[in-house]
Formats: structure tokens, C-alpha cells, sequence
């Protein structure tokens, strides 16, 4: 394999590849391009993803997006509608199933034969790939509202070709992002390659004049990754998405449960990744931002769980994010119906509406959170490319090797695992260890005297123990992992 | 000590929820066993022979994501294949999709031949003292 | 009828009151003072009302209490059981029927006895007089949790004698409060000194040593009423209370939906209180406060409503209120089953939980917010000593008859109902019309500011459908009665 | 106008809820009717008298708090004996304690003589299209 550049693929040399891609499953074949832009043009505006993001960006609210994927196509058009109608879905989605995201298509094919003789999906998601073209395009057809791929695909090619040419026009995920959370032992050398190859055919729409949304997944692991890692990963997909032509760009972050750092999270996510899409002279990109409701353990009963989405709704509400993925009251229960899972659109809506109108009103510590995130971003941003010698594919790399990037909790083996993060005494999620993030001293002495004010008022010192502790606090009912 | 029991820890198929994982292995290795984890998307084949291999006195699946029913079929009869039949085999999680009465669940998974079968709120205080007792400790 | 005064009464001087007001139902008889404060002195602390509220006080943490009641003691004593365990209450309510607040004891025996017959109860509450002193205690003693008398009653005499003499150590209530939105033709200066009565019971039991915490109704109508007029009628009663030898004060504000202006309200209720008491020389009062989740129409919608409570919990752990009242998800609906009640406790919970750490920030704008509710309030209080002549008994009564002090909405024939509320372009409640409220140009300057700002965005001149609009807009879903 | 048909408003027994009450008063007049606001707190006997005084066309009863199954319990038989016993009458609101099967309260409210049983989540435009037609309008 050629040495990773971050350099624009050309789409004549992808020919071949994307041959052997189209043949990785049967339905590959249903692929045609000029058919999928005859599509997609006829498709009406309020149908296209990234035209809504744009619209929902200049009114200034925020729209709610639930996840939602069974195996069968019946089942799932019904859901989607469901969640459209009696939800209030601003946005959809179609979450696909694991095997999918592990290009299993024979299991998915299996998972999908049983579930319909069972009458019950034995799926967590919607084998896209499997039902093919025809058949994704009923479904974008029948709704009245645009429609996302939402996954966890470290090689997501195949599925990108069928979804996108079935007129989904919002793809989710990220050479990182869909790796490192999502696989053990995918070398980021090729998920950051096989989703160059994604984002250039993506750009290959927008040459048509076709706008995509592209998404890379914000959360990562979604248990206490701190806003500057995840931030990082976001800017770096962004840059190496709009340099294969990506227009339509919404970045995510994912709750941490302390609302002054989440406002602050979002706030900087546009700051930063203008800054850094600028830099390259990539200046004509529409960056949206997606805000995700705590992506950790949940409470088990339903009245606590709508505390925890009601929560995330008035973070996204008052942080402007652009839209906000909402989670439902059955999260740590399995799952949810259909019925389970609107109510968690509408708590949502509820408290979206209800704080459109209102600020999280700017103030100092508001802005030293900024700082922190900004300066801490900065300098695991500026250490990648430094170690990529000016190339962020490859810095990227160079830097999970070294640690200079680091996802807790990550079951890849690409990352380091060196870090150890932890609620602060306000909630907010800092680092009792950061490894090799290449933080100067200022910003390690702000952790220490975060971490020692908390272990301090409960005390006992900082340690392992209390990141367990922090990990079951929002499902046992309270934010901070306190000692009994 | 000589005398530590050793578990084979992992999450099975496609699942990569890693980390109840991380806590289950540091929490058994504290209560005193050898933790020997395989981490998440792990296949049949792996804990078959991480068992083998270090003569694992248990196996302890995760399942987080739905799949579970499909994928630890046939397990038990490989570990028999393997001439480990009768090895003591828990399994924990979320492990059918959606949420079904727990003791149907329960049953269909001691069928498919766990010794023991725990919902997903399961903490790790909540088996050692069982596990131990299982192992004659 | 001597013209009523703030000055303590004197309790030998009540002697033949007290008779007369114990003769007013048969239960009256089982009232014996020195049995009371045995009982009192043997219940353990925890149990105490204003004890558990200033530890909260102490600890910066937001108890919950729900509200409740039915009609028959074993069904009632299972209610507040299963509130306290099964939704983890930390404070219990007794809420009493409508019969019993307009003192209709026959009607409220008749409802009494066909809830029992029929296995439902056809009360909206408990009908703690009717059930009498013995039975109201063994409600007391079952419950580990401090219990409050809940009501909204304009001559709450003989269910104090009652309810106190039976253990409760908590009594809601005030001679405005409880009578401006639930009384029409009540004469403020009867409604004022059976209140006093009252007051002067607990201050009584206050010289033996006893703690019973008093509560004036902070909400009134419920309905869009601005942080000024109800701080002005809880810190009235807040006095009127204290003169009577009340210890133990918690008062109460309604929350209004604004974020910024329902943490300004609480901040400046403690602060305005303070002021106003110490003026007064009342220094060892123990003033907490009490925030009640939205008050007005709910959604029927069960998943927003529950929006709706965690938007109100929110507000009360970033106001740092002593205690929330708790909506149910069924507000709309009727009253809750125990269940549902549960619910509404529960989010509530984990929400505080989740906020209990955080605080709102210092800021410009909050700091506007407070002074605004502050002058109106001082302008308010003010000009009603001044019409009292120092006095601030006889000075309520004719600021109501000025229209100085007026609640938006409310039935009573002695109140003006002068004034126009709605919200601001930020949802905030601001006047259309302020009727007589004593503002000086600069206030008013500011309402009108501000209702133009809205009329301008909503293209409409401000007028009563925007009021219309702004009473039904939560239950609709959002905060601002917009134009469709 | 002389033509314009008279409604009795009010909430009845011990119930205090006037913001519903100031809104139908309002919405009712702005509709063309004349409107007798007896607001809040009206017991039986005035709702009959006002309808005699004011040779009502319809008597519209709000009840909120959940006892207006006792509070109305003979209001028909009232109206009969003062003469006016075929007046329309309109109850709205909570009418229950307590959220019952919507059919089963609309049918008790019917027995208890009332022309049209409305929900709590009725608007003012719901009912004054059927009020119009009831009165021949
Ligand atoms: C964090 C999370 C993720 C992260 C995981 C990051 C990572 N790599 O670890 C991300 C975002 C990547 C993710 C992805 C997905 N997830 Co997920 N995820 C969760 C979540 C929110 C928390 C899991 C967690 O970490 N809990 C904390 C740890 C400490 O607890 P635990 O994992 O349950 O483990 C404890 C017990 O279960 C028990 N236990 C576990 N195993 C065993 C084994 C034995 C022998 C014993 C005794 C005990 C035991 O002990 C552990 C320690 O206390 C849960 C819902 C929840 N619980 O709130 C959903 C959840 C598990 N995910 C789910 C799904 C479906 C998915 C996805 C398919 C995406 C989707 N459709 O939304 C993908 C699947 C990816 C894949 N291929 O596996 C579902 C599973 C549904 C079902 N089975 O019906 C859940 C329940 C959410 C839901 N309601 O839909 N997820
Ligand atoms: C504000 C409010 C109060 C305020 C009232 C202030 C005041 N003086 O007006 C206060 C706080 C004082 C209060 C007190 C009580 N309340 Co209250 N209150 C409410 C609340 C939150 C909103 C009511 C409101 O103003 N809605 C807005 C207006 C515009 O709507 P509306 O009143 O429903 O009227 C509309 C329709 O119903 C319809 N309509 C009404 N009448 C009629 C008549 C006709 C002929 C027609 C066609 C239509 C019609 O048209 C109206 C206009 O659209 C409701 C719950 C809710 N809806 O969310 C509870 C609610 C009505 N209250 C209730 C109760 C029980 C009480 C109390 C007993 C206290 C308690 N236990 O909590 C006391 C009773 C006092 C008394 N004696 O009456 C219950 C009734 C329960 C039941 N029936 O099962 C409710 C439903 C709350 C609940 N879920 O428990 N309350």
C-alpha cells in the first residue's frame, strides 16, 4: 500500500476499485451513476439533507434526528414513518445492523431471512447492502423528510455506493471515527483510505451539481471523551472529507453531562473547524454541527431516562447546535419501538421549542471553558500535522501511534489507550491521565487541580476507581461518580 | 498464588461495546482471578482455543448489541468438539434485540448451553461471590 | 371588624376564637394542645419539615415533593408510601380537597363516603378535617419522610388546629395567596387575619420548641404571572407570617419558562425576603424557597410533558431552589394515578442529580434580570407600606383595592385585574399592561421595550390574542404564543 | 344587534380555575354572542337564575377540578322546575377525578342532561361552529 496522503483521490484511477467494490455483493450491480444523479436532481429541496442542515443553520434552530433500523424493508418504511409522523422527526435516519458495518453481508442475509420468518428483527439495524437499490429507493420515496445512513463501518464503500445511489443524501462516519470505536484491528492506513474513497465519491455527487451530507460520528466511544479529542477527530474527518470534495459538512459532539462545557464544546467545534479548513484554503464547505444526548449508560427506568434526553435536548437548545440526535427512554433497555422512540423525539421537541428562543448567556467561565477546549484542540491538531509533515492522513496515523491522539475506551489496537478521563468536581470530563496528549504544562496543571478539587471534597485520591465510578453515575441516577 | 482460577473474558461477534469489558476484566482481576481477555469481536473459534490454551477454569461472553442469540450458537457444542465440554460458561449483556421478558431470555440462552445468564444492569459485585461458589472457591 | 393590623395577636386574647373555630366540625373536639407538642417532641428530626429544608439549605442541594392526595386514609397513606419508595420523594404532601378549602365539610364528608363506596375517590384531595386528629396522625407516624398540609384554602383555621395538633409539621398557605386565586368574593382583611390565626397557632407551637414550617402559595394563578408580583405577595406573607412568631419560612415562586429570568427569581426572592424581614427587625427567620414546575396548561402528551417537568427541574437546581414542587406527566390529563406521580418525582431526580453540581453563570444579563425584579418588587412593597402606613397588614389590603399589588387572572372580586402579561421575544413574562403596578417610567420604558421587540419580530402589534396565544403555547407544545 | 343570543358562562361548585372561563368569555364575545360571565365558583341556584333573568339561549358550565360529576347532579331537574327546562346546555373541562375512558364521561355528562360534553383540550373554535348550528345561527 502507497504511503497515506490526504491528497484528492482521481476519480478515473478509482475505476477499478470501485468494480471490485460494486462486486462485493449482488446488489452492487444495481449501482449506475448517471441513473442515481437522474434521482437524486428529481428529488424536491426539503428531500436533500444538507439543504435542511443549511436552512435549520440560518434560522438559527435546532433540529431532532432519532436513530432507527430493522432488518426488513416493510418494517422499517413503516418505523420511519412513524417516527416522522407521530415523532415529529425533523430529519431520518436508517441505522444499519452490525454484520453490515462488518461487511458480513452473508450473516446479514441470514439475520434478515430469519427475522422475516420470525415476524421480529433478529437485526439491530437495516442491511442496506442486502436490500440494494430498488429497494432503498421505496424507502427514501415514501418520506417526506431527508433520510441519513447511520452506522459504525470501518470499510463502508459498497455501502455508500448503494445507499447513495438509492438517493440517501446524508452519509455518516469517518476513517477514524468508524474505526477506532468500531474495530480491533483495522490499521487506520486503510478505514482512512477506504473513506477517502466514500468522501471522493461524495465529492463525484457534488461535481453533479448533487449536495451529500457527510457526518463524521462525533461521540467516538460516547463515555467521557473529552470535547478537545473528539473535536480533534471531527476537524481532522472534516478537512480530509473536503478535500475529496465534500461541500455539505456537519460535525458532532457528544454530550459530557457538565452544561457549561457542553455549550462551550459546541460553540468551538464551527470556531475550530473553520480555522482549520481555512488554513487548507478549503473555504467553500457549509459546516453545521450535530449535538448527540449522552451516549453512555443509561438509566433503566423511562422517567429517569427522560430527565437524561431532556437534559441533552436543552444542551443542544442552548449550545445552537444545528441538530441533535436524540436518544430514547428505553436506551439501556434494548432496542426501542417505534412508539419508545418517539416519545423521545417529542420529549425533545418539547425542550428544543421551548428554549429556541433563549441564550446560555456568554460569561467568563463560559469563555475559559472556550479556552481550554480551544487550546487543548489546538495542540493535538498542530502535533498531527507536525508528525504528518504538513499531511493530516498521515499525521493522523503517526499520531494514534503515538498516543498524540487517543480515544478512551477504544477497542482498536490502533490506539494507544493511554489515557485516563474523569469528571471534575462541576462534572465537567477532564483527564486524571493524558497519556501522550501533547498538552503543554498550563493545560496539565488545569487537569491536576481539576481532578484534585474533586478528589478533595470526596476524599480520596484520583483514581481508576473513580473513572468506574463516573462510567455507572448517569445510569445509577446522579452525574458525578461521588463514593457512597 | 498457584491456586488463582482462570477466566477467558470477551465480547462476541460483530459487538464492539468495549466497555463493560474493561470493567468486568479489572474487576475480576481484583476479586482475585486470572483474567485472560480476548477484548470485543471475538469469534467462537477464539474462546475455544484462549481456553485450550490456558486451561481456562471459565468463559465469560458479553454480548451487547442484539446479535447475541445468532452468534453464540454452537458454542457449547464446539467447546464439547474440543474436549472441553463441561467448562463453566457464563454470559452477560443485552443479548437479544430489543427488550424481551428476561426469563424467556434466561431460559433460551441456558439452552444454548450457559451455566448462567445476567441482564445488562448486572454490576461485577453481583457475580463474583456466585462465580466463586461455581468454581468451588 | 377592628381594622386589621400586622401586630402579633394575643393568644390568651384567641381563646374564644379558637373555641368557635373547633366547634366548626366534630373532629374539632379531638384537638388538645399539650397532647400535640408530646407528640411533636417525640418525633424524630428527620421527620421535621423546616429541619430537612435547612439542611438542604445548608448542603446547596433541591429536595422534591410531589403533590398528592385522595379521599380515604388507607388509600392516601398507600399514595404517599409508594411516593416516598417507589419514587424516592424527599419531602410528602397531603393535598386536601376543594369541599374542605371552602370549609363545605358536609359535602366534603359526602364525597368521603361515596370514594369510599364506589372504590375511586371522588374527592381531589384529602379531606384531612373530616378525618379528624387520630387518623391523620397514623398518617404521619407511617411515613419516614416530613409531610405537608397542600391546599389553598381562604379560612384554614380549623385544618390547621387539626392537621398540627395530628403531626404535620409543614402547612402551605397565606391569607393573599390562598385567597386571591382561589376565592371570589373573600374580603382580603378576613382572608388576612384568619391567616394570622393560623400563624399565630405555629408560632405558638414555635414558643414550645416545635418547628412547623409555613409556606406561603408562590404560584397564585399559575398563569403567566411575573416574578415581581408574586415575590411581593410571598414576601408580604413572609412578614405577616413572622409577626406571628413563624421560624421557619420557605417561599415560593412559580416557574415562568425563561431560564434566565427563573434563576433570577430565585436568586432575588431570598435576597428581597432578607431585606424586607430584617426592616422589619424579623432576623431569626430561616428562609428557604420552594420552585414549582410550570404551573399553567401542560401538554397532554405524556413525553412532553415530561419535557416540561425536566425544564422546571433544571431551573430549579441552576436557581438552587430548597425544594421543587413536581408536575406529573399527566397534568393535563387529570389527577395522577401514584405511578405516574412517581415519574414526574423521578426525572425530576435525576435531573437535580445531574445539575446538583453545576452552576448557572454570573452574567450581565442575569444580572439585568435580578435588578429589574428588584426594583418592581421594591416599587411594589414599597408603595404598599406607604399605603399602609407602615403597616403591612393594612397596607396589603389597599394596595389590592389600588390595583398596586394585582395577580393576572385571578377569580377574587378584590383584585383588580388590571394588568396584561406575556412573554418577550426571549419567553421571558414581561407586562403589556401593568395596569396600576406602581412602576416608574424606567420599568415601564423596559416592558414596552421589550414587547415591541416581540411585536416587531412576530410582525403583530402586541394586544390580549398575544396573552391568549402565550396561555396556551406550552400546552402546545412551545414556550412563545408565536402566530402560526 | 338585537338578534344576538345570550350564553350563561360559568364554573360551577367550589371550583376556582378562571383562565379557561376569561378565555371562552372573550372568544364567545368576539363570536357575536352576549356573554353573562358568572365566573368562577357558581353554585346551581345561580346558574338558574341568571338564565331566567337574562332569557338566556344556552347555559355553558365549566368544571375543572374533578368534582363536577357531585356538582351538576341535578342541575337539569332545576332548570325544569324554574320553567326552563329545554334550555342547551354545554359542560366542558376535567370532568372527572382522575382520566377516565372519554366515552364513559361523555355519556354520564349526557344523562345528566347536558346537550354536548366537551374534553379539557377543547378551543374556543371547536365548540362555536356546533353552538352556532345548536342554535339555529
Ligand atoms: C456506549 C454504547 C455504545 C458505544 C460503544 C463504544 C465502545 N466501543 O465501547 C457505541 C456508540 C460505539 C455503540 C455502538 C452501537 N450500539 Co451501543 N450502546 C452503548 C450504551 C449507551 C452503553 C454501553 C456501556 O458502555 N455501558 C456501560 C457498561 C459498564 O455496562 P455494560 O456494557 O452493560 O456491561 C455491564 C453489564 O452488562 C454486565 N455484563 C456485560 N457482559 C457481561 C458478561 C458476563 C458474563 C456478566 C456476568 C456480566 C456482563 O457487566 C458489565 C459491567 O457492569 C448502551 C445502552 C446503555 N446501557 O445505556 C448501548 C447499546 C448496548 N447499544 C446498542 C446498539 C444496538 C448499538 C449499535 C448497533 C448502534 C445502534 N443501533 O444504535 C452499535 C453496535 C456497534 C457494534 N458493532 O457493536 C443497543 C443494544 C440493543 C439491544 N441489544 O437490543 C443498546 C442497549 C442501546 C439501545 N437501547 O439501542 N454503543
Ligand atoms: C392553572 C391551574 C390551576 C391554578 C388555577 C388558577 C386560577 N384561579 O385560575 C391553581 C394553581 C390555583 C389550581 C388549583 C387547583 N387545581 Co388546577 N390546574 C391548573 C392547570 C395547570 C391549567 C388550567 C388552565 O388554566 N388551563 C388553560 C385554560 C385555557 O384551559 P382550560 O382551563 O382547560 O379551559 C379550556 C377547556 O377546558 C375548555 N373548556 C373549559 N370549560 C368549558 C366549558 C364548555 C362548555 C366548553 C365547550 C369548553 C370548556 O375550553 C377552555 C378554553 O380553551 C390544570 C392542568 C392543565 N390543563 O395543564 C390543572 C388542573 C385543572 N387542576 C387540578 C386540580 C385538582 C386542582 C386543585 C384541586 C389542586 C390540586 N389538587 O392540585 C386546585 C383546585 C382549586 C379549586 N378549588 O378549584 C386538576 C384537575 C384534575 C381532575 N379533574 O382530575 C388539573 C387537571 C391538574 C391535574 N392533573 O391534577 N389549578
Amino acid at each position: 500500500m502507497a504511503e497515506i496522503t490526504h491528497n484528492k483521490l482521481d476519480w478515473q484511477e478509482l475505476k477499478g476499485e470501485r468494480e471490485e467494490v460494486l462486486a462485493g455483493w449482488v446488489t452492487g450491480q444495481e449501482v449506475d451513476l448517471e441513473d442515481a444523479f437522474r434521482f437524486h436532481k428529481a428529488l424536491p429541496p426539503h428531500l436533500n439533507f444538507g439543504v435542511r442542515m443549511a436552512q435549520a443553520k440560518e434560522e438559527g434552530v435546532t433540529l431532532a434526528q432519532p436513530r432507527a433500523g430493522v432488518a426488513d424493508l416493510a418494517s422499517h418504511t413503516k418505523l420511519l414513518k412513524y417516527l416522522q409522523d407521530e415523532g415529529g422527526a425533523d430529519l431520518l435516519p436508517t441505522t444499519i445492523d452490525s454484520y453490515t458495518r462488518q461487511n458480513r453481508y452473508e450473516e446479514a442475509e441470514k439475520g434478515l431471512e430469519e427475522s422475516v420468518r420470525e415476524g421480529r428483527s433478529l437485526l439491530n439495524g437495516f442491511p442496506a447492502v442486502n436490500h440494494g437499490v430498488a429497494n432503498c429507493r421505496r424507502l427514501v420515496e415514501s418520506l417526506s423528510v431527508p433520510v441519513q445512513v447511520r452506522h459504525g463501518t470501518p470499510d463502508a464503500r459498497l455501502l455508500a455506493e448503494i445507499t447513495l445511489a438509492a438517493g440517501f443524501t446524508a452519509y455518516e462516519g469517518g476513517g477514524i471515527s468508524y474505526n477506532i470505536p468500531y474495530a480491533k484491528r483495522v490499521p487506520l492506513e486503510k478505514s482512512l483510505r477506504d473513506w477517502q474513497y466514500v468522501d471522493r465519491l461524495v465529492g463525484y455527487y457534488e461535481e453533479q451539481g448533487i449536495t451529500i451530507n457527510r457526518e463524521p460520528f462525533g461521540p467516538l466511544t460516547g463515555t467521557l471523551v473529552a470535547p478537545s479529542v473528539s473535536h480533534s477527530v471531527a476537524i481532522i474527518e472534516g478537512i480530509l472529507a473536503a478535500k475529496q470534495g465534500v461541500k455539505s459538512l456537519t460535525l458532532g459532539y457528544g454530550q459530557c453531562g457538565n452544561l457549561m462545557q457542553d455549550v462551550a464544546a459546541l460553540q468551538t467545534l464551527t470556531i475550530l473547524a473553520e480555522e482549520y479548513l481555512e488554513a487548507e484554503g478549503l473555504t467553500d464547505v457549509e459546516i453545521t454541527t450535530v449535538f448527540h444526548q449522552w451516549m453512555g449508560g443509561f438509566p433503566n427506568d423511562e422517567a429517569r431516562a427522560f430527565g437524561v434526553i431532556s437534559l441533552g435536548g436543552a444542551a443542544a437548545a442552548l449550545g445552537k447546535a444545528t441538530k441533535v440526535i436524540v436518544k430514547t427512554p428505553h436506551e439501556a433497555l434494548g432496542v426501542p419501538t417505534k412508539e419508545v422512540n418517539a416519545q423521545g423525539i417529542r420529549t425533545t421537541k418539547q425542550v428544543l421549542n421551548m428554549l429556541k428562543d433563549q441564550v446560555y448567556p456568554e460569561n467568563e467561565q463560559l469563555a475559559l471553558e472556550r479556552e481550554i477546549i480551544i487550546q487543548e484542540t489546538r495542540q493535538i491538531l498542530d502535533k498531527t500535522l507536525e508528525l504528518g509533515k504538513g499531511d493530516w492522513a498521515l499525521g493522523t496515523v503517526r499520531a494514534f501511534e503515538a498516543g498524540v491522539i487517543d480515544v478512551p475506551f477504544a477497542p482498536s489496537s490502533f490506539n494507544a489507550g493511554r489515557t485516563m478521563p474523569a469528571r471534575d468536581n462541576e462534572g465537567a470530563v477532564r483527564f486524571l491521565s493524558w497519556g501522550n496528549l501533547p498538552f503543554n504544562k498550563e493545560i496539565q496543571d488545569f487537569h491536576r487541580a481539576k481532578l484534585a478539587e474533586r478528589g478533595k471534597a470526596e476524599k480520596r485520591t484520583p483514581s481508576f476507581q473513580m473513572v468506574i465510578d463516573d462510567i455507572y453515575a448517569i445510569g445509577q441516577g446522579k452525574l458525578i461518580g461521588r463514593p457512597r | 498464588m498457584e491456586s488463582k482460577k482462570t477466566l477467558v473474558l470477551g465480547v462476541i461477534g460483530s459487538d464492539v461495546h468495549a466497555v463493560g469489558n474493561k470493567i468486568l476484566e479489572v474487576s475480576f482481576q481484583e476479586a482475585g482471578f486470572n483474567v485472560v481477555n480476548l477484548g470485543v469481536l471475538v469469534s467462537q473459534k477464539e474462546f475455544v482455543e484462549a481456553a485450550l490454551e490456558t486451561n481456562a477454569d471459565a468463559i465469560m461472553v458479553s454480548s451487547l448489541y442484539g446479535h447475541g442469540e445468532i452468534d453464540v450458537r454452537g458454542l457449547r457444542e464446539a467447546l464439547i468438539e474440543a474436549g472441553i465440554g463441561d467448562i463453566l460458561m457464563y454470559i452477560g449483556g443485552y443479548l437479544v434485540v430489543g427488550s424481551q421478558e428476561w426469563s424467556e431470555v434466561e431460559n433460551k440462552f441456558k439452552q444454548l448451553g450457559f451455566d448462567r445468564v445476567y441482564p445488562p444492569s448486572t454490576l461485577p459485585e453481583d457475580v463474583i461471590p456466585t462465580l466463586r461458589a461455581d468454581l468451588g472457591i
